[in-house]
């Protein structure tokens, strides 16, 4: 790995660039010359040189070092060429292509002497200093808000009111298509609403007024659940009024997820 | 103590800033000064902080030295760190029910008993201290029972769970129910 | 002011654990007290901050308040913490400074001025929490857009975006920008 490392340093140390504009704006810097009227033959010719170093060095060279290197070129040869008598506006004159270059130059210029002005106050000895603050161990001593604020006891009564108008209501059999009504969801549905009569429940409670389908399936639901014993039934008189019960074994299918 | 005033000026600064608590060896240190005149600055700054004005406090931890706020002002900390209270969803309010008069109950009885799934409900309650583990239910799984807790009747100003009032469902006669229904 | 010695130190005592600048109209809904008063009471903190027997200063930023170490005592701190606490890269910096001068901008309008990308300086920077994501930007993709955030300006020890140093900025065309982002 040491030895990887020693092989790979290279011999001449040149500043690592931020990007292909960066290095354009220190050749030029190092050239001393106007960004407004760089000689581009020479400084082309020097940036491909550069990149080829870099690359040589083994440091990135991305794509926009490369696509950079190609507009200075295109300038270059543009450049070089005899210029036509007349200016074709039909074409990108090398012109604009040389503002364009310059304009961006410029802006990069600008935010790179920003960030330079950053970097001096970041380092300044010299800057307010911040206390990091630990909410969570500030508030470690104060006694947590009551989750039930504001809820009497009424509201937890309407809300298992509501659990058990759900229930009796059985939405869920309700809104299937009579043909679609499965034993399992009656069964359930037949279950859920003994379960919450704990004191016993009627059995023309139970079979709700509905389709033919529906009450027939409530029964034999209803059945199953006697014959497996998680519901038992009484009738305390002769003739009387059939009432249901859940029984301990009750919840045993509920599990099943 | 007119010469020491730079050193004590970066000793309260330190103290600001520093996460934990920084003692006389660690400030002698950095201010280039024996820990016993650290001391001696220490307890300036700790006169400094006693006029009724100040709201600051020397706090003294482990040997270390930590800068704090005056205990009488937690209340307005507290001020501008409350959370405002979340209020209890229907849902949850529902499961909070369930367990009250089903306890212990596990979360699939919960579940069949509403027809819907309740982890998230569940795990608000558990989160706020309303409802508590009480152990596993025998059987495949070994499900958690959920029960509530203390506070929830204190909330409730319940002294055991045998004072919730008895809310049977048999107590609505059939033709009450008859009428809920409709 | 001796009639509002337990407001100043509660004020100070607010400042001391909060996290971000707190505004006169917090500070004074907290202490029930009207801005202009908590504004009085700032003056009394920031002048009971003068002397260099003190290590504190009371800053403004962003219209709120919120205390800080005395910039001269900064060695102080900084041997405390062995080092100036958080550098950036070049790249981190260039990014900053785009950003700071001309936001709300996206990563490819960064990406175009600085001639490359820049995903990995502006991830630094989010992580940071000295940018932050503001906005999202009309047009195809609707790029998310960045600005600075306050704790940027803690950072640098600005009072607020205006104090930013006057730059004189090319401005690109917008055409030129857009025309590049194809």
């Amino acid at each position: 790995m040491l030895k990887e490392r020693e092989i790979t340093v290279p011999q001449v140390k040149l500043p690592a660039f931020q990007g292909p504009l960066d290095l354009l704006l220190t050749l030029i810097q190092q050239e001393k010359v106007d960004i407004y009227d760089i000689p581009i033959a020479r400084i082309a010719d020097q940036f491909v040189e550069a990149v080829r170093q870099l690359g040589s060095m083994d440091m990135e060279v991305t794509t926009e070092f490369l696509v950079l290197a190609a507009q200075l070129l295109y300038i270059k040869s543009r450049e070089l060429l005899p210029k036509p008598p007349k200016m074709e506006q039909s074409e990108v004159g090398e012109e604009d292509l040389r503002q364009e270059l310059v304009e961006r130059l410029l802006a990069y210029r600008t935010f790179k002497q920003a960030a330079q002005l950053f970097e001096r106050i970041e380092t300044s000895s010299g800057r307010s200093y911040y206390r990091e603050v630990d909410v969570e161990d500030l508030l470690s001593e104060v006694p947590p808000e009551d989750p039930l604020k504001g809820i009497v006891f009424d509201d937890l009564w309407q809300a298992f009111c509501r659990v058990i108008e759900r229930a009796e209501k059985g939405e869920e059999i309700r809104h299937v298509k009579p043909d679609e009504i499965s034993i399992e969801r009656v069964l359930a549905d037949v279950l859920r609403r003994v379960i919450l009569h704990p004191k016993g429940m009627h059995f023309y409670q139970l079979i709700r007024e509905g389709s033919r389908m529906e009450m027939v399936v409530s029964f034999l639901a209803l059945l199953e659940l006697l014959k497996s014993g998680k519901v038992r039934a009484e009738q305390p008189s002769l003739l009387g009024s059939i009432m249901l019960f859940p029984t301990a074994k009750a919840y045993e299918f509920t599990e099943e997820e | 103590m007119l010469f020491r005033e730079p050193e004590t000026a970066a000793l309260e600064a330190l103290l600001f800033v520093a996460k934990s608590p920084l003692t006389c060896e660690q400030l002698g240190e950095i201010l280039e000064l024996a820990p016993a005149k650290i001391e001696e600055l220490i307890y300036e700054l700790r006169d400094r902080y006693l006029p009724n004005s100040c709201g600051l406090i020397l706090l003294e931890i482990n040997g270390g030295y930590k800068l704090g706020t005056k205990p009488e002002l937690a209340r307005y900390i507290e001020i501008l760190y409350k959370q405002p209270v979340q209020v209890l969803s229907n849902a949850a309010l529902e499961v909070l029910s369930i367990i009250a008069y089903k306890q212990p109950v596990t979360r699939g009885e919960v579940d069949f008993i509403r027809g819907v799934q309740s982890d998230r409900a569940l795990t608000t309650l558990v989160d706020k201290g309303l409802v508590k583990e009480v152990g596993r239910k025998d059987g495949p799984g070994r499900p958690i029972l959920y029960g509530t807790t203390e506070q929830f009747l204190l909330h409730f100003g319940l002294r055991s769970l045998a004072d919730l009032p008895n809310l049977e469902i048999e107590e609505l006669s059939s033709d009450e129910v008859a009428s809920a229904l409709e």
